[in-house]
């Protein structure tokens, strides 16, 4: 019975350090909340026009098509891997959609939907079954993709237009509530995405691969079909976005896409997820894609800023970020075992 | 149904580039038996184990489940078949709750088909509560200390109702409370007319749990047979392949328990050492040539208070001297520079460095001093790791062998010899004969006395109070993070040892 | 039976797949010289062979530096816009004479990496982040310094190193040629390079073997910053003129791939310079093969993704279990 | 800092100024109640400038300065000034948000030829007229967008190819340097190019084509292939000076000489291009000039004070060859 009071003690040792740790993490995982919050409440005060619906409208509607992308991201990234090839296939996805509403909307959707989904297999299969570094594999396939969009438009000469009328092109640039239609594709998106890494076993395990692959496999996980899917999702959903964004501008554009993996991934990761996998939240990443946007947008607020200074203004705003995230997220972590 | 085998193994080999693991061995599980595997570190077992479990296909050989003809290319495989398995380096996710490893796979879920979180979290609650661990299940697995994660690895392999459970050196990290619920849960399971197959360098317990046994020595199956016809040195005799006479003359031996009356000044005190929620204001000294033992349960801060001492864990407050002179806290490098040394208990996670070779693995922390104007003398080199490999006994293919790939135990003296061409004045060993073989244990056990022999100043961590209690002059008595008993001298017995636990107890 | 044998062949390696595993790169290279020899119109001359190398160094050298990173499990997205701000920084001062400008430009390559390494080091960001901002920021700063225009390159001795050749060797060529010596040596031979494997190969472990981990991590990106620097300058003193908006356009891309076809594995542990020389000639010759037969933008690219999903594949880690 | 001695004289104002090809009358006109809105006083209206690229080629800078200068000069309340970096997207927001910052104008240089219509039925939804520059887009004028100033690329295409026919004597190998896959000027350029030599020059071949990406390093590099793949060409088409430039770099280090030897003839009217018209390293140039603001201020004026503007401006381009190098060179950006 003394073993009894011990091991309670221990317990309420423990609880009071969860207490801690939980909102060390509570912070970590909403950091990037509330830096955004931060920018979004200066900027009011800032510029005028800033806090305005239709600014509003603007960045909701801007930020769709990189946070449909980044939410494939973010649950590769979390599986402990990486997806490179998003960008090109991104673009792939808003050329086949030009390419196949020529034969109805509903081919329109699909036609991308089947080819992107194909190469995010293709990734799928060479990481889980051929055991090849994502990056490299997804590397490759992101000079692939867009070698196929060539291959597809004469040498990106060719861009097809979508007819403003069809359903397909509809759901690009109508509005619901004042809102285009994308913008809430990505809310019920999101919901999902939540709903299936929080509450489903399938994001339990992808939470456990990104903790150690090899603890997963040895707990009987189904590490490679996992893995495949994940990779897939990330196909699907960056070739969903570029069919949307072909639809939402009327044409396939073959110019696209170019560094939007970069962007999905900061956009992730400043969410607070970790590249070295394990952890990460699908709340954050949505977070994340509307930083970097009002980044843009402040800059644009700003309005007589150089291209130069664009570019070193958003760097330095990536840094301060994620170095903040970085600071908030120090408890949770318990870097005195890594540093 | 006994006699009709569960799992029965015929001429198994496995093979990796330039060792031969195993080579046509045998094994057969009955239901209701506790069969025991027993052998030298790198015998073969677990190498056994993961070729029975699909974890790395056979290279040779056949397995046969319940009469049928098996080949489990993965481990999902066995244990969709109904074997579950413990490995030996615990493999369960540190980021993840307690109650997440324990049900990863089969979360419960409501009907929706949404994990339940509250269902799942009560019944983990409950399990390990059955195992004598109670914890916020909540919580990060690695907020816990190796104990406790060698139970929620226990607890989630038996909770399948499996009619096969193999424990892999389950009680390398276990002190006897935990032991003896685990034991109660293996009879439980042995009654239900499941088989066990049981991994562990602990003599005493085999005797205790185990009706069968099968020694492993260089991956060959020595003998299968009943253990009770066994005499412990028998069974050593089997492991190790010599004679009896030889071992009797020279027995298992353990440390030579002539405590050294060492009266100077301490090579090493740790004054009031405090870190938040773990450690309060903890003292321990230790003289040259003197070997103290950390005594305490699961969780009582015994990791802690060595990695304070090491410089692995931020200190809030408290000072640690050696050799009278103050040592910056918090600072591995500085610990290291004034002589102080750490066997950190987590081998897998904080010591090897897998893909590098033994020979490299045993420099790292001694680079600088054996190299000159920046640049590696490979003849120092050479020279150091020879002198370790021998001194050591550390059976590996060659010093350029990746240490991932040497056996639990030889990494250990990989560790071990790591700390030593570091010269050091104090070793402070978290559990250092942890999955260490009779043969082996009583090597590293003799290494230790004869370095406090030397003039070396010893901290020890054991989960085995026999261990403790052999091999200290003294022993400091933790729980929660406090110093509850000092034991010198007579005093330094197993029982004195657990009334000062229990006292400890008492009422905080 | 027949499946058990099959399993042996995947399992326990024999010495001829484990070989092509290390050997990989080098086996695809010379495959593609034969191709080459045979199919593709005057190959074999020896100024091609030196356009080859030249056109690849400073990739290469970028490359160096990325395999250390690397090599620490990190990664270098900034090397490219490094590249292109050393290029921005040589004009600036070569009014005070030529040395004092690469001084400067390998300083402003040293501070890079600075920045990164201790985003990385100490304040404890991923490395593919803290790199990404010096990416996106870095050219900025490039264009800003040079006020986005490019400048014509008149330094005679600058000119010289770009076009000029020792023995019939291209100076460039040289250059890049000593520095894989160096880092060869930097990562065999030196207590720094065994220790930034070690905390590649395990950092919490490295951390209680007592190695200065922070320092270590820092002085590896420095050196990848400056390394990028040089191949600015080598990729100036080449054009004949500083253009920070296309110097090092994707650079990071070509040297990360060419680090790991060469067969340094991505998470950390394992440095290997010959292959990263290897990998990056391989992708050399790749673009080359496929301008030289005049093959569309769209089919090079897919032929480009292909080889290297190849390579990786002739080399991919050794069999350890099932995949799932 | 101190750089080397500034060898190239500043560009005068005036020289290089734009001028509409055909004169300002026929073609198809677009007033302000056609399109729709209300008359503004440019001086005290808010102007938006959307560029495409980076300012990082001499047409780039040239481009938004003088839209700049002119802005200044006709005195607007403000100009505001975004850059799309090369991303179609960018452009599209930064749009937006300028219209959302109260543009009662935009002057767009379009990446694109497609794909911005967002953008402009954000600006047709508010009645902002929209005036695109240099590179046209594929929808409607005076009804998605007011009108378009700008070059003829496939004219441009075909005045080069007529430059290298006469260099050549209609016969001989010609390697083409393509400009940035994908984007439609680099098309344009290429049919243009392509088209004229089948119609009157087939004796001319083309022998290789290869992407440069508008991009001086791009081209050496590419050049530097093909010279030693195909070392009987004689012709360089560069569909840009600064690929032109990097071509003339790779043909020197393989020998090659540049004007007799191998003729090359590229797009664009840079400064340093036109320089080597005159040392007789570039055979001819064809304009393409970026010079856009003060047709582009005068339209809007005109418009935004009710008068009819053409919908169509198509600007004439000057031929830099070496009889008019010398004179010209003040005239190059
Ligand atoms: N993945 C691997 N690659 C190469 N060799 C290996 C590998 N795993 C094990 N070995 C070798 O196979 C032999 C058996 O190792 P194993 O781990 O089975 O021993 P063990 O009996 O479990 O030892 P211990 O009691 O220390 O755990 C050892 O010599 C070891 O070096
Ligand atoms: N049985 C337990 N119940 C609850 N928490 C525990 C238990 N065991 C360990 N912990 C937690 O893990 C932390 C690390 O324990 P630590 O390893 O320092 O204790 P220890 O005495 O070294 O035991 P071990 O033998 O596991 O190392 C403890 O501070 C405690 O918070
Ligand atoms: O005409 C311009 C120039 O050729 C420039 O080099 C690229 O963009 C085009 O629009
Ligand atoms: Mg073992
Ligand atoms: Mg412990």
């Amino acid at each position: 019975m003394t073993v009894v009071t011990d091991k309670t003690e221990v317990a309420t040792v423990e609880k009071g350090l969860s207490r801690r740790q939980w909102i060390a993490g509570l912070v970590q995982r909403r950091g990037s909340v509330v830096v955004l919050a931060l920018i979004v409440l200066v900027s009011t005060f800032a510029f005028d026009s800033f806090a305005t619906v239709d600014n509003a409208r603007n960045i909701a509607m801007q930020s769709s098509f990189l946070a449909i992308v980044a939410l494939g991201m973010t649950f590769v990234i979390i599986s402990g891997g990486i997806d490179l090839s998003v960008g090109s296939v991104f673009a792939l996805g808003g050329v086949l959609a030009a390419l196949g509403i020529q034969w109805g909307s509903v081919a329109g959707i699909l036609l991308p939907l089947v080819v992107c989904g194909g190469i995010g297999l293709l990734n799928g299969a060479l990481v889980a079954y051929g055991r090849l570094a994502p990056f490299i594999v997804t590397l490759a396939t992101l000079l692939g993709a867009r070698g196929l969009l060539l291959a597809i438009t004469d040498e990106g000469a060719n861009t097809r237009l979508m007819p403003r009328d069809a359903l397909l092109t509809q759901l690009g640039q109508g509005t619901f509530l004042g809102f285009g239609y994308p913008v809430w594709i990505v809310i019920v998106l999101f919901v999902l995405g939540v709903l299936v890494l929080q509450r489903t076993r399938f994001g339990h395990s992808v939470l456990a691969i990104g903790g150690s692959v090899e603890a997963a496999r040895l707990m009987g996980l189904p590490v490679a079909r996992r893995t495949m899917w994940l990779y897939t999702g990330s196909g699907l959903l960056a070739g969903l976005s570029g069919a949307l964004a072909a639809a939402y501008s009327a044409s396939g554009v073959t110019i696209v896409g170019v560094g939007f993996e970069l962007d999905a991934i900061a956009a992730v990761v400043i969410g607070g997820t970790l590249l070295t996998g394990g952890a990460g939240t699908v709340g954050g990443t949505l977070a994340g894609v509307l930083l970097l946007m009002v980044i843009q947008n402040v800059i644009n607020q700003i309005g007589t800023l150089s291209s130069h200074y664009q570019s070193v203004v958003s760097g330095a705003f990536l840094a301060i970020v994620v170095a903040i995230q970085a600071y908030l997220s120090r408890a949770h972590l318990g870097r005195e075992r890594s540093t | 149904m006994t006699g009709s085998p569960i799992v029965d193994a015929r001429a198994v080999g496995k093979w990796f580039p330039g060792v031969v693991a195993l080579s046509d061995v045998d094994l057969t599980l009955l239901p209701g038996e506790v069969h025991a595997l027993v052998g030298e570190n790198g015998a073969g077992k677990s190498t056994l184990i993961k070729v029975l479990t699909g974890v790395y296909p056979p290279d040779s050989g056949e397995l046969f489940f319940r009469g049928e003809p098996v080949r489990f290319s993965r481990p999902l495989d066995a244990q969709q078949a109904g074997i579950s398995t413990v490995y030996q380096e615990i493999n369960l996710v540190p980021l993840m709750s307690v109650a997440s490893n324990l049900f990863l796979g089969r979360e419960p879920r409501n009907r929706f088909g949404l994990m339940d979180f509250k269902a799942m979290n009560t019944a983990a609650a409950k399990l390990l509560d059955s195992y004598g661990v109670d914890v916020d299940v909540t919580l990060p697995l690695r907020t816990l200390g190796a104990g406790v994660r060698q139970m929620v690895a226990v607890a989630r392999a038996a909770a399948t109702n499996a009619q096969v459970v193999i424990l892999d050196e389950p009680t390398s990290s276990l002190e006897p409370r935990e032991v003896d619920t685990l034991f109660e849960i293996i009879n439980r399971v042995r009654a239900n007319g499941a088989a066990v197959l049981y991994v562990s360098h602990r003599l005493d317990e085999l005797y205790r749990i185990c009706s069968s046994v099968t020694v492993l020595r260089d991956g060959r199956k020595v003998h299968s047979g009943p253990l009770a016809s066994l005499s412990r040195l028998e069974l050593v005799a089997l492991m190790l392949g010599r004679d009896l006479e030889q071992i009797e003359r020279e027995g298992t031996t353990k440390f030579d328990s002539t405590p050294t009356e060492a009266l100077e000044t301490p090579v090493l005190a740790a004054r009031g050492l405090t870190s938040q929620h773990r450690l309060h204001g903890v003292d321990v000294t230790v003289r040259p040539g003197e070997i103290v033992g950390l005594g305490g349960l699961l969780g009582a801060g015994r990791s802690e208070t060595v990695r304070a001492m090491a410089g692995s864990l931020p200190v809030d407050a408290g000072t640690v001297t050696v050799a009278g002179r103050k040592v910056r806290t918090g600072s591995v490098a500085a610990a290291m520079r004034s002589g102080v040394v750490l066997l950190p208990e987590d081998r897998k996670s904080d010591g090897v460095l897998p893909d590098l070779s033994v020979r490299e693995n045993i420099v790292l922390a001694a680079l600088p001093r054996l190299s000159a104007g920046g640049l590696v003398s490979r003849k120092r080199q050479d020279a150091i790791v020879d002198k370790f490999m021998k001194r050591l006994r550390i059976k590996a293919s060659s010093p350029d062998q990746k240490v991932g790939e040497l056996s639990g135990g030889n990494q250990q003296k990989v560790l071990l010899a790591r700390l030593l061409c570091r010269e050091p004045k104090v070793l402070l060993l978290d559990e250092p004969t942890r999955g260490i073989d009779v043969g082996a244990k009583a090597e590293v056990q003799a290494l230790v006395g004869e370095l406090a022999a030397e003039g070396l100043g010893v901290v020890l961590i054991s989960s085995e109070f026999e261990e403790v209690v052999e091999g200290s002059d003294s022993i400091v008595v933790l729980r929660e993070g406090r110093v509850v008993a000092e034991l010198r001298g007579a005093d330094v017995t197993e029982q004195k040892l657990i009334a000062a636990l229990a006292e400890g107890g008492g009422d905080g | 039976m027949a499946e058990t044998t099959v399993t042996t062949l995947s399992t326990a390696q024999p010495p001829a797949t484990r070989r092509l595993r290390d050997y990989g790169v080098y086996a695809a290279l010379g495959i593609l010289v034969l191709y080459n020899l045979v199919f593709t119109e005057n190959f074999a001359t020896l100024t091609n062979l030196n356009t080859q190398l030249v056109q690849v160094t400073p990739i290469l050298i970028a490359a160096l530096g990325m395999a250390l990173v690397i090599g620490t499990e990190g990664v270098d997205l900034s090397v490219g816009s490094v590249m292109a701000l050393a290029a921005a920084l040589l004009p600036l001062y070569l009014g005070y004479g030529l040395m004092p400008a690469i001084v400067v430009a390998l300083l402003g390559g040293a501070l890079c990496g600075l920045f990164s390494g201790t985003l990385v080091a100490v304040v404890g960001i991923q490395p593919i982040v803290a790199t990404l901002a010096l990416l996106v920021g870095g050219r900025g700063l490039a264009l800003v310094l040079a006020d986005g225009r490019l400048k014509d390159i008149r330094n005679p001795v600058l000119l010289d190193m770009g076009s000029g050749s020792v023995l019939g060797v291209p100076i460039v060529v040289l250059i890049a040629a000593c520095l894989t010596l160096v880092v060869g040596f930097l990562v065999r031979y030196t207590t720094f390079g065994r220790q930034l494997v070690a905390v590649g190969g395990n950092r919490s472990a490295s951390v209680l073997a007592g190695l200065p981990v922070r320092r270590i991590l820092i002085v590896t990106y420095v050196i990848s910053g400056v390394l990028a620097a040089i191949a600015g300058i080598v990729a100036t003193a080449r054009l004949t003129a500083s253009d920070p908006s296309a110097i090092g356009q994707l650079a990071e891309l070509s040297a990360i791939t060419a680090v790991v076809v060469g067969g340094t594995p991505l998470n950390g542990g394992r440095v290997r310079i010959l292959g990263t020389v290897a990998g990056a000639l391989l992708m050399q010759l790749i673009s080359a093969t496929l301008i030289k037969n005049n093959l569309p933008t769209s089919i090079a690219l897919i032929v480009q993704a292909a080889i290297i999903v190849v390579a990786v594949l002739l080399q991919r880690p050794r069999f350890a279990g099932g995949a799932g | 800092a101190k750089s080397e001695e500034a060898p190239t004289p500043p560009t005068q104002a005036t020289g290089g100024a734009q001028a509409p090809v055909a004169p300002a009358a026929g073609g198809p006109t677009c007033t302000l109640s056609q399109y729709g809105g209300a008359q503004v006083d440019l001086k005290n209206a808010i102007v938006g400038f959307s560029q495409s690229e980076k300012e990082a080629n001499p047409f780039r800078i040239a481009e938004t300065q003088s839209i700049k200068d002119e802005a200044a000069k006709v005195g607007v309340k403000q100009l505001l000034t975004t850059n799309a970096n090369s991303q179609l997207s960018k452009q599209i927001s930064d749009i937006q948000d300028m219209i959302n910052k109260g543009a009662q104008a935009l002057i767009v240089a379009p990446l694109n030829s497609d794909g911005l219509e967002p953008a402009l039925s954000a600006a047709r939804a508010k009645n902002i007229p929209v005036l695109t520059i240099d590179r046209k887009v594929n929808s409607t004028p005076c009804k998605d967008y007011v009108a378009f100033l700008g070059s003829n690329f496939v004219e441009q295409g075909k005045r080069a190819a007529q430059q290298m026919a006469k260099a050549l004597g209609n016969k001989g190998k010609v390697a083409i340097l393509l400009g940035a896959s994908g984007n439609n000027v680099t098309t344009d350029r290429t049919n243009g190019f392509v088209d004229e030599l089948k119609a009157s020059a087939p004796d001319i071949q083309v022998v290789a084509q290869q992407t440069g990406d508008f991009a001086r390093e791009k081209g050496q590099q590419v050049m530097e292939q093909i010279i030693q793949a195909q070392p009987d060409i004689n012709g360089v088409y560069a569909e840009n000076d600064e690929m032109a430039l990097g071509a003339l770099v790779a043909l020197r280090s393989a020998n090659k000489k540049a004007g007799t030897d191998i003729h090359v003839v590229s797009i664009d009217g840079t400064r340093n291009a036109v320089q080597k018209v005159t040392e007789g390293e570039l055979y001819a140039v064809v304009e393409s000039n970026p010079r856009f603001g003060p047709l582009a201020f005068q339209t809007l004026q005109s418009f935004l004070s009710g008068q009819p503007v053409q919908q169509n401006v198509v600007i004439s381009d000057k031929l830099y060859s070496k009889d008019n190098a010398t004179a010209e060179l003040g005239n190059s950006y």
